[in-house]
């Protein structure tokens, strides 16, 4: 049979996000396929080699544009653990609160996103509307939508505002109520588990060859495989989550996961609003204006679970003003590039968008 | 969870009869929905509050800000006529213009809707308006937690007060590296200070210097405008830290801290190094300087330097002139003002000291005998007091006791005569110079002090630095404030007994003219047995010739020069420091350096 | 038939087409609110459809040779031929000529000249998603015909101008839908196929192949796909309503019975996924092949329906 | 601190030839090796537990005139991070693959060519253009490249044409 | 007489004009083609919250069927080669929206080697959206510019760019090199 070449993206409507991939067909079943990145390559960590360390805040939450909070995150906290700074208590419960707020908004792009590929549109319209609550939450807090450049050096760059607790506990409960509705749409709707049961499979032993973390990583190996929980960050230790865990990883129960992790990011805010404590929110530990701030010489590493899996920075200071190189660590690294390349073939045309949903990639932060 | 059926989905048609979640047509176009209180919307910027420093510039992560200059601003102490544009074709609404700025007059609004089919339309230049032109409502502004810069200066270590009362030790401890290091990490390159100063040193560079750890840049960048560093260090009346950008929100930069920090930490072999370095071309003429004070000394290093021979005459037995009798050595050190004073020394400077112009040499003498003459000499004589009894044996003149309280603490002369309670009248630098001096004699010879202070100025008007009167108070100056002295009270043996004072209603009149009114009903009483008079200093310009003193014109006592600091009108003769500006070290080094320019422009044209 | 007959046949035609495009068009409009409201949003204005053709029919076009060209206007005459055909309430344009099956063979020329067309723009993508919608239509034709088969073998007439009088007999109990119930279901089944409705989008899957033969359509071509698109609309949901839901007498009859065929199909598509191409063959050579040959065997053995 | 950590690099330190050690946080350990140690290292950590990669980056040591490769390793089952590094020389940067161990290294690798211009032997893919198109410059990220001036030289910025030095512009 | 005609001509074509500007205003397709991050906005915008639809605007497949393409923010060197691909696919009348300071003076990205600075210079802009990102309503706001803009003649960047080709073409290969090259650079 004839192959042919078929580009899906960048410019294509079952792809998220500004990226490729080049697939040779044989009737519906690919052959042979490979990601074309670099679309969204910005040269960041060129670029933040050229910033300060303060500065480098306002820049980074572009590298992955679903979920900016973790990058913050890990670059505030390389800069603390070289420069050894000790972050006050309620910052930590502060940045908990944004990190699930965002990993929530991620989740509710990425499960609604599932309808795309599928065709289920009215799914995407639902989340997406209810994502924008949240949105307008981090609004709030933090001054802008989707950028917040919140989580800095020492902390946060501000307190909660007043009576934000209660809006957050209002939009919970009712997204909490709403949840059953999300999986009658999309879980239990019989034409997706047609399109999504027993496909797309990822066995535990591709998991480790590729690398892959997060959900993928979880949903195959059966093991609670969340740096949440094998090393805790923030004050992830003090509270009582869940990890959803399976030993057979299929579109369907990856699906299934962003669904269940959201019961539990839910469980996680409430503890958070109940147990933060009070007090002040940035220690500013490094000496002068913003514009002089050195971090100690020193090359760390520090990974969070985003909510596409292991997201880290890899810092390295040379005692300057400006990081001396940062590397990152793109949670879909490893299967939006490799994993299309060798484990994509087999599939059909009609997976492709599908297996690039589910496996959670995110072209922003492979293209850096 | 729930068992999959094909009716499953369906159950979410409920929507079909529930409300859309959807925003209003008119809440989007006709009245867009207001944003939250925190929104990074559109920058507004207070002009009258913004100084032009351009930190937002250098903190912008996008190289949107750029200063524009505008002109019709005024150009004035603290500030730069200059204000921000910001390019929405680079800002990333990161906020971080605000947190950092120094006066806080950035803010941002709550608008968020903007945009043109014109790529032009998208540079703006903040004002109380933003670049929509709507009336807005405020949006994100920066809190204590966000602030960027560092408001809060490092602590200076001092001498407590009850140990320092008991002598004449340096009270100021000075920097560690750490805490230099830490201190200059705070400046943020504005350069406002450095058009504050009088002598325009580069402020900014020799702070980065420190912040780099290159004490010897950082000298370097010193001497190119002041060769007193080390005394420059200690008793700059530094209107550069009222200047500072950081003092509108914060505690300003302790520029003098940081110069004294440079020379205090540089050691001597590679301190002359420095110094040398600065020599360059070799000029030729003479140049007599009058009088070894600031400017003088100054004058002759920039001259030396420039290779020219230079005399400096001297009316004291030591060099320095009111650093060496003016400043007490708690403030100022001798040994300070000697190592500044070696280094010039070095460059082959002749002081004639002991030698007075008008007295051991002629004026007319040096006008013949040296190309350029360059008159330094200062305000030596404490201005008097015209009030009933101010005759009496017990009102001691300021400047004469300091002068006489140098010989003792350097071991030329006697202790002063002084009683066991006194009472100084000014509230100027000089005045506490006075007065602490007096606590320290007191406490020698009686094993207590009793110093009273009466000045015309209010707490707010009070002329003197705040370390000044805190210190004050701290080691047992007991301040009357706001009271104008009326006459001198004696008993019946004539034996001093107070100084009678009345309540001052107003310093100033309508014109904003020195015109003290005094309310004759509130009088007081200020007991003491001596009287200290420091109310300001004059100038004695005695040793001119008559022929020079028509020539020379003199406007509210002070010399009158054009901007080479040559004396209107006679060519070859330089004036500066006090006799041109008034009291104030720093102004006769500025003088003292744009003297040397101008006597050595003045003497190139002439071998011309 | 006289050249009278043919007049007045043709001109009944053409207004059947103004009726049925002004119709449809609208209606695709109000569905698109309908829709909007299960998505929890209010959704465009009702003639947002007249404003896109309009606007794309004064949009300069491209070609991709002359197939490309020439299959566009062969798929609408085609469409546009089979759309006068259909009885509306009681006008008939050709009476006698509406047989069932001359809207199948009337259909296949639209879809061939789309098929055409589309092949022959080139890309490969339009290659695929006609493939697809051919392998589709040999899914839901073969139910659908078992059914109508059933149907004509138990009224004993094809025409379906007929068809619809029968089921006016008695009113709703002698609906098509209540004698024949199950297929009546299959009948829906097929018609959301026809209609391109999910799960049954997968010839035009835009997530997968770019909107498969529209991939390389654009300004007057699409224009013209797009009034294809809303006559072959029409066809579809008046053959259903007069098959299965006793046709119409009254405009306002009709207008109920095709506004809810359509609106259910929208509903229904909007709440589901799409299949992918094998299984749309899968399922309806499964359960709709299975219930129409049992529809056809009580209507033939049982003697039930008719 | 995690009790594993010192365990990890005293067993490597009793293995190979270990330059430096370094603890940088409770949970995450630095060793520095020589290159040649790297790829029996990495077989014998991925033994112990260190099965992912987490990262395989590089860091421009201009001044020293050396290449650092940095290959993260993370034991999910004991929550340990391994900073494995060795540094190249910057003049001639060649090194071998791991991608026998790490299979996942195989894009990482792509990665360091294309943006340091470090070749892995054994590797063949490494030796293509990922993310740049017609790139025609030393490798970006390389810290004798200006991006900057790249980016002028390339791609125009735009000059304002509007004057606000006059008084009531800007308005 | 013939003047006449010609005048007759000319209002009739004007008139077609008119209704064509109508119908283009009141239904803008926009191509899917997330370029740079201002494209998460746009799920929002499109989506139950804000409902774009409203507009008469909807995401199309394909460059062929899409009346807008919209810049979403940054353009990398490698995006800017296919966005011109696109643009060039297009069918007449077409709009081209920027969103973001990006496309304006190179935003966060200006000194970047990858991100081009000025989109002006290879493609004609009908309307600028500023924000960083522009909220949902900003780009319905800025979407409504640019229905005003058609209606009143001034969206006209599609005629811009057929009369300057050859200067536009001229900075595509300068900052490019090559407009179109071959992307099998994996095999």
């Amino acid at each position: 049979m004839k192959q042919v070449k078929l580009f899906l993206g960048p410019q294509h409507p079952g792809m998220h996000g500004n990226a490729s991939i080049h697939m040779y067909v044989e009737g519906d079943i690919i052959k042979k396929s490979y990601l074309l990145p670099g679309m969204l390559h910005r040269g960041f960590e060129k670029t933040m080699e050229n910033r300060t360390w303060m500065n480098n805040i306002g820049i980074i939450p572009r590298i992955c544009v679903p979920e900016p909070d973790p990058n913050e995150m890990v670059f505030a906290n390389n800069a603390e653990t070289l420069a050894n700074i000790e972050v006050p208590e309620r910052a930590h419960w502060i940045r908990m609160l944004i990190l699930e707020l965002a990993r929530l908004a991620a989740h509710l792009m990425a499960f609604g996103g599932c309808g795309g590929p599928t065709g289920l549109y009215t799914a995407m319209y639902w989340a997406q509307a209810d994502r924008d609550g949240i949105l307008t939450l981090f609004e709030e807090i933090t001054g802008q939508r989707i950028y917040h450049m919140y989580i800095v050096i020492g902390g946060v760059r501000k307190d909660l505002p007043k009576g934000i607790e209660k809006k957050i506990l209002d939009y919970v409960d009712d997204l909490e109520r709403r949840l059953p509705d999300y999986e009658d749409l999309v879980l239990n709707n019989p034409t997706i588990i047609a399109r999504t049961k027993d496909q797309i499979m990822l066995p535990a032993e591709v998991v480790w060859e590729l690398g892959v973390t997060g959900i993928g990583m979880r949903s195959a190996t059966g093991k609670a495989y969340d740096i949440r929980k094998v090393a805790p960050y923030a004050r992830y230790d003090k509270v009582e989550f869940d990890v959803p865990t399976a030993t057979y990883s299929d579109a369907l129960t990856r699906i299934r996961f962003k669904w269940l992790e959201m019961h539990q990011i839910i469980r996680i805010i409430r503890q958070v609003l109940e147990l933060m404590p009070g007090g002040k929110v940035r220690e500013k530990a490094l000496d002068g204006s913003a514009l002089r701030w050195q971090v100690p010489k020193g090359q760390v590493y520090t990974a969070v679970e985003a909510s596409r899996g292991e997201y880290g920075y890899y810092t390295v200071s040379d005692g300057g003003i400006m990081p001396y190189r940062v590397a990152v660590r793109g949670a879909s690294f490893p299967q939006g590039l490799l994993g299309v390349e060798k484990y994509l073939p087999g599939h059909r045309i009609d997976d492709a968008a599908l297996w690039f949903d589910t496996m959670g990639i995110c072209s922003p932060e492979i293209d850096r | 969870m729930k068992k999959a059926s094909i009716f499953a989905p369906f159950k979410g048609w409920k929507y079909l009869f529930k409300k859309p979640v959807t925003v209003p047509m008119d809440d989007i176009f006709k009245h867009p929905r207001e944003s939250q209180d925190n929104y990074r919307g559109f920058h507004v910027n207070d002009w009258d509050k913004c100084i032009g420093c351009g930190t937002c510039e250098d903190v912008c992560p996008t190289g949107a800000i750029s200063m524009v200059e505008r002109k019709e601003l005024p150009d004035v102490d603290g500030s730069k006529p200059e204000r921000p544009a910001v390019d929405y074709g680079r800002c990333c609404f990161c906020a971080l213009c605000v947190d950092i700025c120094a006066s806080g007059s950035l803010s941002m609004t709550k608008e968020y809707l903007y945009n043109s089919p014109n790529p032009e339309d998208f540079i703006y230049m903040p004002t109380d308006q933003d670049i929509t032109g709507r009336e807005h409502k405020a949006g994100y502004e920066k809190t204590e937690s966000s602030d960027l810069l560092d408001l809060v200066r490092k602590p200076m270590e001092h001498v407590d007060a009850n140990e320092r009362k008991q002598s004449f030790i340096e009270i100021v401890r000075g920097f560690s590296k750490e805490q230099a290091k830490a201190e200059a990490a705070r400046c943020v390159e504005c350069g406002i200070c450095e058009k504050t100063c009088p002598a325009h040193m580069n402020i900014p560079e020799y702070i980065r210097a420190i912040w780099e750890d290159d004490l010897e840049a950082g000298l370097n960048w010193l001497y190119q405008t002041n060769p007193l560093p080390s005394v420059c260090g200690r008793i700059c009346t530094h209107m550069c830290e009222t200047a500072c950008a950081l003092s509108n929100r914060g505690e300003a930069i302790a520029i003098r801290w940081l110069k004294r920090y440079i020379v205090d930490n540089m050691p001597d072999d590679e301190y002359e190094k420095v110094v040398m370095a600065q020599v360059s071309a070799k000029g030729e003429g003479k140049v007599a300087i009058v009088g070894a004070g600031s400017a003088g000394l100054s004058a002759a290093y920039y001259l030396g330097t420039l290779g020219y021979e230079v005399d400096v005459f001297e009316r004291m037995p030591l060099v320095g002139g009111p650093m060496r009798y003016g400043a007490p050595k708690y403030r100022l050190p001798d040994d300070v003002t000697t190592h500044d004073i070696a280094f010039i020394e070095k460059l082959g400077v002749k002081i004639h000291t002991n030698t007075e112009v008008g007295r051991d040499v002629k004026f007319a003498d040096l006008r013949k005998k040296y190309d350029a003459v360059f008159i330094a000499t200062g305000y030596p004589h404490t201005r008097g007091l015209t009030i009933p009894g101010i005759g009496h044996e017990n009102v001691k003149m300021a400047m004469e006791f300091l002068a006489a309280s140098t010989d003792y603490e350097t071991g030329r002369g006697e202790m002063p005569g002084i009683e066991d309670d006194v009472v100084v009248v000014g509230s100027g630098n000089v005045a506490f110079d006075v007065a602490r001096t007096l606590v320290r004699f007191q406490i020698e010879k009686y094993g207590k002090s009793s110093v009273k202070m009466l000045a015309l100025e209010n707490e707010q008007q009070i002329p003197a630095d705040k370390e000044e009167v805190e210190e004050g108070g701290e080691e047992g100056i007991v301040l009357h404030l706001g009271y104008g002295p009326k006459h001198i009270v004696t008993d019946k043996k004539g034996k001093l007994t107070g100084i009678e004072a009345a309540k001052c209603i107003r310093l100033f009149d309508e014109n904003n003219r020195f015109a003290p009114q005094l309310d004759e009903e509130a009088i007081i009483c200020v007991n003491g047995k001596q009287v200290y008079l420091a109310i300001g200093q004059t100038s004695d310009l005695a040793f001119l010739p008559e022929d020079l003193k028509d020539q020379v014109k003199i406007e509210r006592g002070k010399i009158v020069v054009n901007k080479d600091n040559q004396v209107r009108g006679v060519p070859g003769l330089f004036a500066g420091g006090d006799i041109i500006r008034g009291m104030d070290i720093i102004n006769g080094v500025a003088d003292g350096h744009a003297a040397a320019v101008g006597i050595d422009h003045y003497l190139r044209t002439k071998m011309k | 038939m006289n050249l009278n007959e043919i007049l007045t046949g043709t001109l009944t035609g053409l207004i059947i087409l103004v009726f049925a495009f002004v119709w449809q068009t609208t209606l695709s409009g109000v569905t698109r609110k309908i829709v909007g409201r299960f998505q929890k949003r209010y959704g465009p204005k009702f003639y947002q459809e007249f404003r896109d053709i309009f606007k794309l029919l004064t949009k300069t076009g491209v070609t991709h040779g002359w197939v490309y060209s020439f299959g566009v206007m062969m798929a609408l005459g085609g469409i546009m031929g089979t759309a006068m055909f259909m009885p509306v309430m009681r006008f008939t344009a050709f009476p006698g000529l509406d047989n069932v099956f001359i809207y199948v063979y009337l259909f296949a020329v639209g879809m061939l000249g789309m098929a055409m067309s589309a092949v022959g723009s080139g890309n490969p993508l339009a290659g695929i998603g006609v493939m697809r919608a051919l392998t589709q239509m040999v899914g839901y034709e073969v139910p659908f015909l078992v059914v109508v088969l059933a149907m004509v073998y138990g009224h004993g007439t094809a025409s379906v101008s007929e068809l619809a009088a029968v089921q006016q007999a008695a009113g709703i109990a002698s609906w098509n839908l209540v004698r024949m119930p199950i297929g009546t279901v299959v009948g829906f089944i097929c018609l959301l196929g026809m209609l391109g409705k999910k799960p049954f989008e997968t010839f035009i899957a835009p997530a997968e192949i770019a909107s498969g033969p529209m991939v390389e359509y654009g300004g007057k071509q699409l224009g013209m796909l797009m009034l294809l698109h809303e006559f072959s609309i029409f066809i579809e949901v008046s053959l259903f309503v007069n098959l299965f839901l006793g046709g119409a007498v009254t405009v306002v009859g009709f207008i109920i019975k095709y506004v809810g065929v359509f609106v259910l199909a929208s509903l229904v598509s909007q709440a589901l996924g799409r299949f992918k191409i094998d299984q749309v063959i899968r399922y309806f050579y499964r359960w709709p092949i299975a219930l129409a040959v049992a529809q056809a065997l009580i209507v033939v053995f049982l003697g039930w329906g008719v | 601190m995690n009790k594993h950590i010192e365990s990890v690099t005293e067993a490597v330190k009793a293995k190979f030839d270990v330059l430096n050690t370094e603890i940088v946080r409770d949970t995450q350990a630095a060793v520095d090796l020589k290159p040649g140690d790297v790829h029996a290292a990495l077989a014998f950590l991925k033994a112990q537990g260190f099965r992912q990669l987490s990262m395989l980056t590089c860091v421009d040591w201009l001044e020293d005139k050396e290449f650092q490769l940095v290959y993260l390793l993370f034991d999910w089952d004991k929550g340990v991070r391994l900073q494995m590094r060795a540094r190249l020389d910057r003049d001639n940067p060649k090194f071998t693959t791991v991608t026998n161990i790490y299979p996942g290294a195989q894009y990482y690798e792509r990665d360091v060519h294309e943006f340091f211009g470090v070749e892995f032997e054994g590797n063949p893919m490494s030796y293509k253009q990922l993310f740049l198109e017609n790139w025609d410059d030393i490798p970006p990220m390389r810290k004798d490249f200006n991006s900057r001036a790249y980016s002028d030289k390339k791609f125009p910025v735009r000059e304002y044409k509007k004057d606000f030095t006059k008084a009531g512009d800007g308005k | 007489m013939g003047e006449g005609i010609i005048e007759k001509d000319k209002k009739l074509k004007e008139g077609w004009e008119g209704i064509s500007r109508f119908f283009r205003a009141n239904s803008l397709w926009m191509l899917m083609y997330c370029t740079g991050c201002c494209a998460i906005e746009l799920p929002q915008a499109m989506t139950s919250r804000y409902d774009m639809e409203r507009l008469g605007m909807g995401p199309m497949a394909t460059p062929r069927q899409a009346d807008v393409l919209l810049v979403t923010g940054y353009l990398s060197v490698k995006t800017l080669r296919r966005v011109i691909y696109a643009y060039e696919q297009m069918s007449t009348p077409k709009y081209l929206v920027a969103f973001g300071p990006c496309p304006i003076n190179g935003g966060i990205y200006y000194d970047a080697y990858a991100v081009i600075n000025r989109l002006d210079q290879y493609l004609p802009v009908d309307v600028y959206i500023a924000g960083c990102m522009p909220k949902p309503e900003a780009v319905m706001n800025g979407f409504q510019d640019l229905i005003d803009g058609i209606k009143n003649k001034t969206a006209d960047g599609w005629k811009r760019y057929r009369d300057n080709y050859e200067w536009y073409r001229k900075n595509q290969i300068e900052s490019l090199g090559e407009l179109r090259i071959k992307d099998e650079f994996h095999e």
